[in-house]
C-alpha cells in the first residue's frame, strides 16, 4: 500500500453504489450505510426509494430544521418526501417487496461470499439477533447490492469464499461495495471492477477471504 | 353513539391482566404508543407476550418502552424481527435475559411478522412466503414448492390487545396516522381483540373524511388523548436527535 | 287459513328480523331482501352494517333524491352513510368478516334445514351459481339469520329437514324469519317463535318441510 | 418524472394480447372501468382469462361490459363470484356458454377470491381460509386443521392487466378512489403487471396528500383521463336508477 493509500469514506461508498441506480428504479435502502445513498441520487435519472415502514418516494435525509418526526426512512432516520409520495402499512410495504417490484435493495452485511451468499443479521456464538427486512429483501427485490467494510474491527476479511455466519440469503449477491473497491460474486471468485486510489490488486487479494479477480479494464473507484 | 374514549392512560390499559399478549406498533419514533407503554410499565401486569418490531432498547431520557417491561422482568417472551441490537457493544436487557434464559424471544423476519399479524386480522391462520427458506430461522418449519420456487408455511399472530398511536381520531376510533406513523399500527388494529389507541387530537364524529380514514373504529376499543399533544409531538424525538444532519 | 291469513310482506319480514338487532352490534346485509333492513334499524340502538365492498356503517337505503353512484351497499344499491362511516377495501372488508367481527350476518336462501345448514347458490341441474359473499359471512359471522320466502313458486316448502340444493355452509344457521313466522333451526325440527296474523301451526306445518315446534309461548309477528 | 398518462382509452388497452389474463375491479357500479372494458372489447384481443366478481351481464342502454366480451367469444375462462344470475330466469351469455362448455368458468367465494388476488399482489402463493369448508367448491381441495377447525388452503391471483377506475389520479399512477367506488380496485392493482387506470379527474404530481393515496404509482403503468367526467360519472348509473328508491 503506497503512502496516498487511503480507504473510502462511507459517503463515498455510498455515493459510488447509488450511481449504479438506473433510471426508474424502485430502491430499498437497507439500515445503516445504505441509508447515506438517498443523499447521492444521480440527478439525471428518477429513482423512487422504498422503505419498510411504508414510505414510498422519499428522497434526501433531512436536516435538523426539516425534519419532522413523522417521516423517517427505514433506519428510522427522519427524510423529506419527494412529490411522487404515497404511505402504506408494514403489511403493504413488504406486499411490495415479495411481489418483486424492488429493482435493488442496498443492504449492510457483516460478511458475503463469492457464492453470492451474505450474513447480516447474527454474530456467532451471540444469542438472538436483528434481522429486520433484510431476509424479506434479499428474497424479493430483482438484486442485491451490499455496502461494508472491507475488513472486521480485528483486520479479518469479510469477503469469504463461504460465509461463516447464519445466514440471511443465499445466492442473491450481485454486487458489493466496500471501502477497498466495487465487486462482483461470480460463484468462486470475486471480480473487482474498481478499486479505492492508491492500492494494488494484491493488497486487496491480501485482505480478501476469496479469489480476487480483477477485470481486464479495471479502474479507480470515481463518482 | 357511544364514545369510546376514556379519560386517562390508566384507565385504558385497566383490566391487562398477567399473561396477556400484546401487539405494540411504532417503527422507530413514528407511531410508538409510548404513553401506553408507559401506562402499561405503571399498570404493572407480568407474564406478557411482546409482539412488536424491536424490543430491546431501554432510553435515557425518562422515557419508558418496551425494554424497560422486559428490564423488570414482566415480560415472558417476544416475537419480534430485531432480538439484539446492532452493535454487539450495546447490550440490551433482552439480550441478557434472552442469554440467560430467562426470556423467549422469537426472532422472525420483519416482512413475515407483518404478514403474521396482517393475516391474524384478516381471520388466515397460516400462509406461504418465501422469506428466510434455507437460514435458521426456519429450519424445522413446513416447507413447499408452489410454481417452481420454495416457500416456507408462517402461522398468524392474533393478541389480546394492541397498543395503537395515531394522529387523529374521532369518538367511535375512527383513526388516521400521519405519514410513517402508520407502520404496524392499522394491521396490529386489526389483529388483536382490544385495541387502545393514543391520540395526538380527538375530534367529533363524523369530521374525518371515510375515504382518509386509516382504521376502522369497528377494530378499536378505547380511546385516549394525549395531553398538550394537540397534533405535535410531546416527547422529544430521539432518533430526530440523532440522526438529522445539521446542514446550512 | 282462515280469510284474514295474509303472508308477511317482505317489509315486514325485514322489519322483524332487523328488531333482533342488538345494540353495538355489527351487521352485514346480504344481496335481496336483507338489505332492506338498513331501512328498519331499531331507533333505540345503534346498529353498525357492514357491506362487502368495504362500506362500514352506512345507513338506510338512498331515495332518487339523495343517491349518488359513489355509495352502494352489498347489493350494489344507493345508501346513505352515517357518520362513523369508513372505507376499506374488498380484501379487508371480508378480513372483518373472517376474523369474526360481525355480530350478524342476513342472507337470503334457497333452502335451510332444521341441522342449520342452508343453501343459497346453485339451483340443482343448472351449472354455475352465485356465491358472492356467502360462504365467507356464513362461517365468519357469529350468527346467521335467513330471510327467505316459506314455500317457492311451485309451493314446495324451503324449510326442510335436509337440504337438497349444494350447501353453503352447514349447521351455521340461528334464525329463519319466512312469509308465515320466526323459526329457530333446533337440529331435528324448527321452533316456531311467532306466526303470521291468521295462520295456525297446521297451515305452517303443512308448508314445512321438517316437523314445527311451537313455542309455549307462540304470539303472532308483531314488530 | 416521467408521466404515465396516455391520450385515450384505446391507447391503454393497446399491446393486450391473446391469451391474457385480466383483473376487473368494480362492485356494482362504483369503480366499474366501462370505459377501459369497452376499449378491450374494440381492441380485438381474444382467449381472455377474466378474474372479477361477476361478469355475466350485458346492459341495453349501450354500455359494453365484460358480458358482451363473453357473447363475443373473446374469452376462454371466468374466475367470479358469480358466474350466474341470481335470477334463472334471466341467463347471461356465460351462462348458454358454460352449458355448452364452451368457457371455463370457476366459481369462487368472494372473500376467498378478494384474498387470492390480495396473496397475488403480496407475494403470498397460498393461504388457508375456512370459507367454502363442506361445500362442493373446495372439493378436491387440500384442508387442514388449525387451533381446532378446518381450513382450505387457497392459492394467489396473479394476472397480466388489472383495468382499474379511480376517481383521482396523479400523472405518477398514484390514485385516489371515492367511497365504495375502492372495492376490488387497490388489490387488483397490485396483483397484476400492467394496471392501466381511468380516471375522472388527473391532477398535478404532489397535490394529493400522500396520506389519502390510496394506490401508491409504483402499481400503475397507464392512466388516462375519462373526457367530460371532470369528477362526475359518464355513464348513467343503472344501479342507481333501478334501485334508489322514490321516496317523498
Amino acid at each position: 500500500m503506497s503512502n496516498s493509500s487511503k480507504r473510502l469514506t462511507r459517503d463515498l461508498m455510498a455515493a459510488r453504489i447509488a450511481a449504479e441506480f438506473k433510471d426508474g428504479w424502485i430502491v430499498n435502502l437497507g439500515v445503516g450505510m445504505p441509508t447515506r445513498c438517498s443523499d447521492f441520487l444521480p440527478e439525471d435519472r428518477e429513482v423512487i426509494l422504498h422503505a419498510e415502514n411504508g414510505v414510498i418516494g422519499y428522497g434526501r435525509n433531512a436536516t435538523v430544521a426539516e425534519a419532522t418526526p413523522y417521516v423517517v426512512n427505514g433506519g428510522a432516520q427522519p427524510v423529506l418526501l419527494t412529490p411522487v409520495a404515497s404511505i402504506v402499512h408494514h403489511a403493504d410495504a413488504f406486499a411490495i417487496i415479495r411481489r418483486g417490484l424492488l429493482d435493488v435493495a442496498v443492504l449492510g452485511a457483516y460478511e458475503t461470499a463469492a457464492n453470492g451468499d451474505f450474513a447480516n443479521w447474527r454474530i456467532n456464538g451471540r444469542k438472538g439477533g436483528g434481522i429486520g427486512g433484510a431476509m424479506d429483501l434479499a428474497v424479493g427485490a430483482k438484486q442485491v447490492f451490499l455496502l461494508l467494510e472491507h475488513t472486521t474491527r480485528d483486520g479479518l476479511p469479510r469477503l469469504l469464499e463461504r460465509c461463516s455466519l447464519p445466514l440471511t440469503a443465499s445466492g442473491v449477491v450481485t454486487l458489493v461495495m466496500t471501502d477497498l473497491g466495487l465487486f462482483e460474486p461470480t460463484g468462486s471468485s470475486f471480480r473487482l471492477h474498481e478499486i479505492a486510489p492508491g492500492f494494488t490488486v494484491d493488497d486487496v487479494q491480501q485482505l480478501t477471504g476469496a479469489p480476487i479477480l480483477p477485470t481486464p479494464d479495471l479502474r479507480e473507484v470515481t463518482i | 353513539m357511544r364514545s369510546k374514549v376514556v379519560g386517562s392512560f390508566e384507565e385504558a390499559v385497566a383490566g391487562v391482566e398477567n399473561g396477556s399478549s400484546i401487539l405494540v406498533a411504532g417503527f422507530g419514533e413514528p407511531g410508538t404508543p409510548h404513553n401506553l407503554v408507559e401506562a402499561l410499565y405503571k399498570q404493572g401486569a407480568s407474564h406478557l407476550t411482546l409482539i412488536a418490531n424491536g424490543a430491546g432498547q431501554t432510553r435515557e431520557d425518562g422515557v419508558i418502552t418496551m425494554g424497560n417491561l422486559i428490564e423488570a422482568k414482566r415480560v415472558a417472551r417476544v416475537i419480534l424481527a430485531f432480538t439484539a441490537s446492532t452493535h454487539p457493544s450495546r447490550k440490551t436487557p433482552l439480550e441478557y435475559l434472552n442469554e440467560a434464559g430467562e426470556i423467549e424471544a422469537q426472532i422472525t423476519p420483519q416482512g413475515t411478522l407483518a404478514e403474521r399479524i396482517r393475516a391474524g386480522g384478516a381471520g388466515i391462520p397460516a400462509f406461504f412466503t418465501p422469506a428466510g427458506v434455507g437460514t435458521e430461522v426456519t429450519k424445522g418449519k413446513e416447507h413447499r414448492e408452489f410454481g417452481g420456487r420454495t416457500y416456507v408455511m408462517e402461522e398468524a399472530i392474533t393478541a389480546n390487545y394492541a397498543l395503537i398511536r395515531c394522529w387523529k381520531a374521532d369518538s367511535f376510533g375512527n383513526l388516521v396516522f400521519r405519514r410513517s406513523q402508520r407502520n404496524f399500527n392499522p394491521i396490529m388494529a386489526m389483529a388483536a381483540d382490544c385495541t387502545l389507541v393514543e391520540a395526538e387530537e380527538i375530534v367529533e364524529v363524523g369530521t374525518l373524511d371515510p375515504d382518509l380514514i386509516h382504521t376502522s373504529g369497528i377494530f378499536v376499543q378505547r380511546v385516549v388523548s394525549i395531553p398538550d399533544a394537540g397534533g405535535r409531538l410531546e416527547i422529544p424525538p430521539l432518533s430526530l436527535q440523532k440522526t438529522a444532519k445539521n446542514r446550512p
